[in-house]
């Protein structure tokens, strides 16, 4: 397998422009997601979705500024939001017809030739990434530019983005500066500066998509400590086995007592 | 308008515009609920035959084997119109992936449906009877996966309220099917005949009640979508019609009436169980704070010196949670940041 | 920047990243602001107060970079006793004719030196001030002695020094909080930065855009920024200037090669019946003799030279009859008002939109209503094409399409991809792009329709002597591919220019007085030198220098910043070595570096011009503002501006508050229409709030390059306006919901988009609230997404120098829920008109 | 895949010969031929943006006369490959759907769109031209020559190519048609 390759989204330098939302709409040639004016800031896309595989969030945040007594916003954040690529990937280890695969980046990807619409990968995923399109019937999902990636070219969100906030590369690599980046913006007196999805030990085992944010990850929409549900699977199997068990026995239990059919003799 | 303040209290639950975290699933009704329904009638219905047929009850064992099989096949079916792609229901074979309820359980089905129709064109055309009984002693391993595997299923997602509950969801769901398929027995079966199909039934109805009394207990906070809204309603219905049709049964075999009061009650409570679940877990996902809360409590006492991770663990902190006074309140504010 | 532009403002990002502080002032919290170390929210319309202050800050505390001050500003010159500034008439300077309503600027002018033209043809006369003749001073033509009387001790009280002192002294940091509500430490943090950050180590930037363009003293709001900048030393220096950043891609070469009423190719000066007679006369009130304007008579004869060829001889004063004559304004509003009139007949439209994208959309409309036949080219079905077919009139009753005559062609045009030729981007830099296929269907570029509409009229001309100028035009450019496409590299060439050799010219000065030289544009002349079509060099930057000379070929001479002979002092050393950009090499005898320098190549330092030496001979070697008659860069402007020679805060046109600094309110010399078309508000409280447009980073202009486009519309789908918190509750907006925004103009409804990022400002003791509303919508122009035209709620009043309106400035009023339709709109209009 | 049945190529199957069934047997024939659609291209022009003036390096890419892919030039000093939400946009703005590529025709106090074909057109226009010319010459103005037209006027956008605003400029001015304005001016 090739080196892992991944996204590192720097909120701190986004500026909202959603150039990484076109750009991949443009190559992967998705259908538009409706035209619906949200009054949320400047956020008309909403979430992640079948049709929307770059999301970039709006948060305007107000503080009383300067030594004016009126309060203001002073703090807009913006962030670009993607599938994770997870290390350990709920929508993959419950897709039951191999549509979904880990290519050779790494990356988590569907074969829209294979898959049969089951949803299952919908509410597996602990982030609300994948999604099923409507009148299509497949689920769909950023697929890191996998095409792209196989002729050495970097993701269209990545290519695209002005200021650099959305860099990919080898994930070590990215890693690295990323630390060196969150360091340099506490230094700075950004104290609410931190890395979401980076660390190997979390929950999905690291992201291959991962964040530099400027609040707490649910103030993005995202989940503060996610878990791959198949974590407890061998639990789970366990007690249906023992529930199994224990249908059987009760019916079993059912049937004492004297035969009152007359079966065949 | 804008929801974030400079000082966030502990207790406030914060999301972003209140929108959900998690994709709600997007199995339609009635197709995934009344299949796991008769997934559940299936497998059960096929143990019953097993039985009968060791314990030479005749008419108690045909009554079993056609509703086994016909609830496998219509459950396949419904299964594959459930798909976004149904001409590729087949790709559900493709592969075998044990991390995937879905793929296990799909092998689990396709025996289930494919022995349980030989059992009972065995018994029904008394062609190669005993190839027939062999599959039939073959669904005897199938039939009780095939009514649990439904509940690791459902467990095996990131929805709070199904995930946390996958100790007693195939408790619950094994109940169901013991009683749907009792219900369907002794529908089915000349009441002399159907003594155990009531045992049956009246035994499911009390492990399901029991089952769910034990997981909404447990999962305090994160359980409330079982008791809330839609859910709510449906799982309060199916608790009456699942407790009353059990009473009946242990002494319907008094009267036809008695019967086919006890069978309808325990059949429709079952697929209000069935109806119910999924609901609860599409509330679940849809509200951020089942997500949020649990996590951030987790999180936060994860900065206090306890381990991290560990499931029970989380599962006492989402308790907690519930128990909170912070639970509505959280609540309250999502939808202050929504609008 | 990061709105509007947000590619380049990667390069703010990199600025930032090594230490640069970046402030943002707006009247909005805006996308830029976000990234921003400080933003600092302005009451649109006062911008020169704060610059003013600036300038007042450096002054008062001596901060000014005095040796390039003194080497390279008008500061020492002294002002002609006749000029009385602003501070000593109340609001007016010397020389306001309260008859025309134009300033007569020779009292303006540096100590006499010589006799001054009669009033009527000094630049910046009345006859400029019909014609918009301070555009082509921009570059920097008038006449003003090449060596006026000066004192170096800057302690004249006439020299410019002392009075740009005096003008500012009363724009002080208090004035800034009342005028503009940006609190006093915010101000401070601001001139800190400024002034800490400029000097020989370290230099600031000033990037605007038409935040500062459109207002009715726009053209002063640059003056101000440059004072302050030549006040600093931070132009003609590497991180230094005054940057505009245009909207369009090439609205720079639209203006270089200007379809523009005023000026000709190169800021020449359109021929004006009242001041020009022949080609002598022309040059003759042209501005200076010194300076490169000097050779101006080489730029004109061979513009002339090239449109007319054989035909233009020494005999014929090289065609220059055949160039029609200006009478006074032909700007854009002006011929609006002359199609409401029926003057204007035909009209042609090419990839403009102005029924939606001109300000005072109705006027526009009713204009084209009364056309006889309309030309629309453009890529969809634009509403100026429409307009007679789905136009917000037929709403209100106020027109029927069954009794609009005019006869309208759409022709479909082709995409960028589908044609070859150059864009001028906003740093002047020419960029050639290849064509990609064939356009389909009908659709034809811009080249294809007026090449071969012209071959059609010279077709349809007579012997007929006002036939002569088509006749004789030059118009033999080669034709390729099926659908006959002339060849825009044959263009582009006859732009550049061509020697007695027929060879293509290298440089501009290698044109000629005499007619052996052909250009059709001087400016431009270079962009194919050695036959080779320059503007299409694509070296890749990453093997270049940051200047990347090789990429492109920019205006003029491939020099990427303009009078960078101030990048060295005097002597021609590197002011710093951190800031070392041109240098004299005295060991070769010649100007080096990393740009183009922009001097004569071998002109030393010390040369000192001899009497009467005329052009570029007659500036010194320290002079680096080579356009300018006197070669240096102006703090005081003697001449060429319309409304004064030093920049002063008025009001705009449409106020809610007094200006405390003069009893004159706005701007005397602006440009106003009292046409029942397009009425102002009335001042008072009937138009309680500041209303401001703009644009949004997911839309282009009128939208009819981004609303057609899903990806584009489903990110902004719908017209809506941004107001405050405490705004919105005095109204009981709701967020989400309808607003209805109402001028004597327009009612236009519009979401609702509640934000702290609009910030109720304390202005004059009181809260002023500030309205945004983005203009990217119209009804229809194949928009996936429609809405109301926000350019319809805009007045008619435009700035004097270069006739701009003021679309970032006015007042309005503001109600919730959604607008009247039809009559009942009129009803509301009549109600807010006469109360 | 050649050489292979379907059996062989059943993940199931290629599972039990050892392949992972969470990537290698799980990919299909499709998935094993995917490439990037711009290597597929015929011609890549190298072109600048369209939009804002910031002038930001394209690249097109065409397959068979049909724009498959618009993307930033790496190598533009100004842009370094990068684009805005609209740069990234421009393939659509060059193949949406909403795009006219037809001539139309509204007559005098007509209800409706007709059709004319292009040749007919610029005929019908320069006729207009023309006679608009004669009829609104002005040979003086208050006794003084201005050999012009006020009944001709022009507004071009700034997304002109600098070669187009140079011939439009030359003809109205050979024309005598002064009231030519652009975007510049608003």
């Amino acid at each position: 397998m090739a080196e892992r390759m991944g996204f590192f989204t720097d909120t701190s330098v986004c500026i909202g422009c959603k150039a990484c939302e076109v750009a991949c709409k443009e190559w992967n040639q998705i259908p538009d997601d409706g035209f619906v004016f949200e009054a949320t800031s400047y956020d008309n896309t909403g979430m992640l979705g079948a049709s929307t595989w770059r999301h970039v969030a709006f948060i305007e945040q107000s503080r009383p500024v300067l030594a004016g007594d009126d309060e203001g916003v002073d703090r807009w954040l913006m962030s670009s939001d993607v599938c994770k690529h997870c290390t350990h990937a709920a929508c993959l280890d419950v897709c039951p017809t191999g549509a979904l695969f880990r290519t050779e980046f790494d990356t988590v990807v569907v074969q829209a030739d294979i898959c049969n619409g089951c949803g299952y990968c919908v509410p597996a995923c602990p982030y609300g990434v994948i999604d099923r399109r409507e009148g299509d019937g497949r689920a769909w999902k950023c697929t890191m530019c996998y095409d792209r990636q196989l002729g050495g070219l970097e993701p269209a969100c990545a290519k695209a983005c002005p200021t650099d906030s959305i860099q990919f590369g080898p994930l070590d690599e990215l890693r690295e500066r990323a630390e060196e980046r969150v360091t340099r913006l506490r230094a700075d007196g950004n104290e609410e500066a931190r890395l979401y999805g980076e660390s190997p030990g979390d929950g999905v085992g690291g992201a291959g998509a991962f964040f530099l944010l400027l609040d707490e990850p649910e103030v993005y929409g995202l989940p503060p400590d996610p878990v791959v549900t198949t974590r407890d699977l061998p639990a789970m199997w366990r007690w249906a086995g023992a529930a199994a068990l224990s249908a059987a026995g009760a019916v079993a239990l059912a049937f004492l007592g004297p035969s009152r059919g007359g079966g065949r003799r | 308008m804008t929801r974030e303040r400079a000082v966030v209290p502990e207790a406030e639950f914060r999301s972003y515009y209140g929108r959900p975290v998690l994709k709600p699933p997007v199995w339609h009704e009635p197709h995934m609920p009344t299949y796991l329904y008769l997934g559940g009638m299936s497998g059960a219905s096929s143990a019953i035959a097993v039985m009968a047929r060791l314990t030479g009850r005749p008419r108690l064992d045909r009554t079993a084997r056609v509703a086994a099989a016909a609830g496998a096949s219509l459950g396949a079916a419904l299964l594959a119109a459930e798909l976004g792609r149904p001409e590729r229901f087949l790709n559900m074979l493709r592969i075998f992936k044990p991390t995937s309820p879905m793929s296990v359980g799909s092998w689990i089905l396709a025996a289930q449906s494919g022995l349980s129709a030989a059992a009972m064109t065995g018994d029904l055309t008394g062609v190669l009877p005993a190839a027939g009984d062999a599959a039939l002693l073959a669904t005897g391993v199938t039939g009780p996966l095939t009514a649990t595997y439904t509940a690791v299923l459902v467990a095996d997602t990131a929805v709070p309220a199904w995930h946390e509950a996958y100790r007693e969801l195939p408790f619950l769901f094994a109940g169901s099917a013991m009683a749907a398929a009792g219900a369907i027995a002794m529908l089915g079966t000349p009441r002399a005949h159907a003594g155990p199909a009531r045992a049956v039934a009246a035994l499911g109805a009390a492990t399901e009640t029991v089952a769910g009394e034990v997981m909404e207990r447990r999962l305090g906070f994160v359980g409330e979508p079982y008791r809330t809204g839609r859910a709510g309603r449906l799982l309060r219905a199916a608790r009456a019609l699942t407790v009353g049709g059990g009473l009946l049964a242990v002494v319907a075999g008094r009267s036809r009436a008695l019967t086919a009061l006890a069978g309808v009650a325990l059949t429709a409570g079952s697929l209000c169980t069935r109806f119910g679940i999924l609901e609860a877990g599409r509330a679940s996902a849809a509200d951020p704070k089942y997500t949020v809360v649990p996590q951030r409590r987790r999180l936060d006492a994860a900065s206090t010196p306890a381990p991290d991770g560990d499931d029970l663990h989380a599962g006492r902190l989402t308790h907690d949670a519930g128990s909170d006074s912070d639970g509505p309140h959280a609540a309250h504010l999502t939808r202050d940041a929504g609008s | 920047m990061a709105e509007c532009h947000p590619v380049g403002f990667q390069w703010v990002m990199e600025a930032k990243a090594r230490g640069a502080k970046v402030f943002h002032v707006d009247p909005r919290f805006t996308r830029t602001s976000a990234l921003a170390d400080r933003h600092l929210p302005i009451r649109a319309g006062s911008d020169i107060v704060l610059l003013g202050a600036l300038i007042h800050h450096v002054l008062e505390n001596e901060l000014d970079f005095r040796e390039y001050v003194l080497a390279y500003t008008n500061a020492a010159t002294i002002v002609s006793e006749d000029f009385r500034d602003t501070e000593d008439l109340d609001g007016l300077f010397s020389g306001w004719d309260q008859e025309a309503a134009t300033y007569d600027p020779r009292s303006w002018a540096y100590e006499p030196s010589g006799e001054q033209p009669p009033a009527d043809q000094a630049e910046g006369g009345p006859r400029d001030a019909e014609a918009a003749g301070a555009d082509t001073y921009g570059a920097g033509g008038p006449a003003a002695h090449p060596s006026p009387r000066t004192d170096p001790t800057l302690t004249h009280p006439r020299c410019v020094y002392q009075i740009v002192k005096r003008h500012f002294a009363r724009y002080t940091p208090e004035l800034v909080e009342r005028l503009c509500g940006i609190p006093r430490d915010g101000f401070a943090e601001l001139a800190e930065a400024v002034t800490a950050n400029s000097g020989r180590e370290r230099t600031t930037a000033w990037v605007y855009s038409v935040g500062w363009t459109q207002h009715t003293v726009g053209a002063q709001y640059i003056r101000t920024a440059s004072i302050l900048q030549l006040l600093l030393g931070n132009m003609g220096r590497p991180g230094g200037g005054i940057l505009a950043l245009r909207g369009h891609a090439s609205i720079q070469g639209s203006t270089d090669i200007p379809t523009l009423f005023n000026i000709l190719p190169g800021y020449l000066d359109m021929p004006h019946a009242e001041r020009h007679g022949g080609l002598d006369h022309y040059l003759e009130v042209e501005g200076g003799t010194t300076g490169f304007w000097g050779n101006r008579r080489s730029y004109v004869v061979s513009l002339l030279k090239a449109w007319w060829g054989e035909a233009a001889t020494e005999e014929n004063d090289f065609c220059f009859g055949h160039l029609p004559r200006m009478t006074g304004d032909h700007g854009h509003y002006t011929t609006v008002m002359g199609q409401i009139d029926g003057t204007v007949k035909g009209y042609f439209v090419v990839g403009e939109n102005p029924a939606v994208g001109s300000s005072g959309g109705r006027a526009q409309r009713l204009g084209l209503a009364n056309l006889d036949w309309l030309v629309v080219r453009d890529l969809t079905l634009v509403e100026t094409a429409t307009f007679w077919l789905d136009g917000p009139e037929l709403e209100t009753g106020e027109l029927r399409t069954e009794d609009i005559g005019t006869e309208v062609f759409f022709l479909p045009a082709a995409s960028h991809v589908e044609k070859e030729g150059t864009f001028t981007n906003t740093q002047r830099l020419l960029q050639w792009r290849e064509k990609a296929l064939d356009p389909p269907g009908d659709c034809r570029s811009e080249l294809w329709f007026y090449h071969h509409l012209g071959k059609l009229l010279r077709q349809r001309m007579t012997d007929d002597e006002i036939d002569r100028p088509v006749r004789e035009l030059t118009w033999d450019y080669p034709e390729h591919g099926v659908h006959r496409e002339p060849s825009a590299e044959a263009v582009l060439r006859e732009i550049n220019g061509v020697g007695p050799d027929g060879r293509a010219l290298s440089n501009s000065t290698q044109l000629r007085p005499d007619g052996s030289t052909a250009c059709g544009c001087w400016i431009y002349c270079g962009v194919y030198a050695d036959e080779v079509n320059q503007a299409a060099r694509r070296r890749p930057g990453r093997e270049q220098s940051a200047v990347a000379p090789e990429w492109g070929w920019a205006w003029p001479a491939n020099r990427r910043i303009l009078y960078n002979r101030a990048s060295a002092d005097p002597e021609g050393n590197p002011w710093s070595e951190r800031k070392a950009y041109v240098w004299w090499d005295a060991g070769r005898g010649e100007w080096t570096g990393q740009d183009v320098p922009d001097c004569e190549i071998g002109k030393p330092p010390g040369y000192e011009p001899p009497e009467g030496a005329r052009a570029q001979a007659a500036l010194a070697g320290t002079d680096p503002f080579i356009m300018q008659s006197d070669g240096k860069g102006w703090l005081y402007v003697p001449a060429g501006l319309v409304d004064g020679p030093l920049p002063a805060h008025y009001e705009p046109h449409e106020s809610p508050v007094a200006n405390p600094l003069y009893a004159q309110q706005a701007n005397p010399a602006r440009r106003t229409y009292h046409r029942p078309e397009s009425p102002y508000n009335a001042p008072g409280g009937r138009f309680p709030y500041v209303l401001t447009t703009y644009r949004l980073t997911e839309h282009h202009t009128a939208g009819g390059m981004s609303r057609p486009l899903a990806y584009l519309a489903e990110l902004q789908p719908e017209l809506f306006c941004e107001v405050s918190p405490q705004l919105a509750g005095q109204l009981g907006l709701a967020n989400g919901g309808w607003a209805t925004i109402v001028t004597s103009r327009a009612v236009v409804e519009a979401r609702v988009l509640v934000t702290g990022r609009m910030r109720p400002l304390r202005v004059e003791g009181r809260v002023v609230h500030q309205v945004g509303l983005p203009y990217h919508w119209g009804w229809g122009g194949g928009g996936l997404v429609t809405g109301d035209v926000a350019n319809d709620l805009m007045p008619l009043v435009l700035d004097p120098n270069v006739y701009i309106q003021e679309g970032k400035a006015m007042t309005c009023d503001v109600r919730p829920g959604r607008r009247p339709r039809g009559r009942a709109a009129l009803d509301l209009l009549e109600r807010y008109r006469h109360g | 895949m050649p050489g292979r049945g379907w059996l062989a190529r059943w993940p199931v199957i290629r599972q039990l010969t050892g392949e992972d069934g969470r990537s290698d047997a799980a990919r299909s024939a499709r998935t094993d031929a995917l490439r990037p659609r711009t290597e597929e291209a015929g011609t890549v022009a190298r072109s600048i943006c369209p939009y804002c003036a910031v002038g930001c390096g394209q690249l097109v890419y065409v397959k068979d006369g049909e724009v498959t892919q618009i993307e930033g030039d790496p190598d533009s000093p100004i842009s370094r490959g990068r684009l805005c939400p609209k740069g990234s946009a421009s393939k659509q703005l060059v193949t949406h759907p909403g795009r006219q590529t037809q001539v139309l025709y509204r007559r005098p106090y007509g209800t409706g769109w007709e059709r004319l074909d292009l040749d007919t057109a610029m005929e019908m226009i320069a006729d207009r031209v023309a006679r608009t010319r004669r009829e609104t010459w002005e040979e003086t103005h208050e006794g003084r020559v201005v050999r012009r037209t006020l009944g001709i006027a022009s507004l071009g956008g700034a997304t002109l190519d600098d070669e187009e605003n140079y011939l439009m400029k030359k003809l109205y001015t050979a024309l005598g048609a002064i009231q030519v304005e652009n975007q510049a001016r608003i």
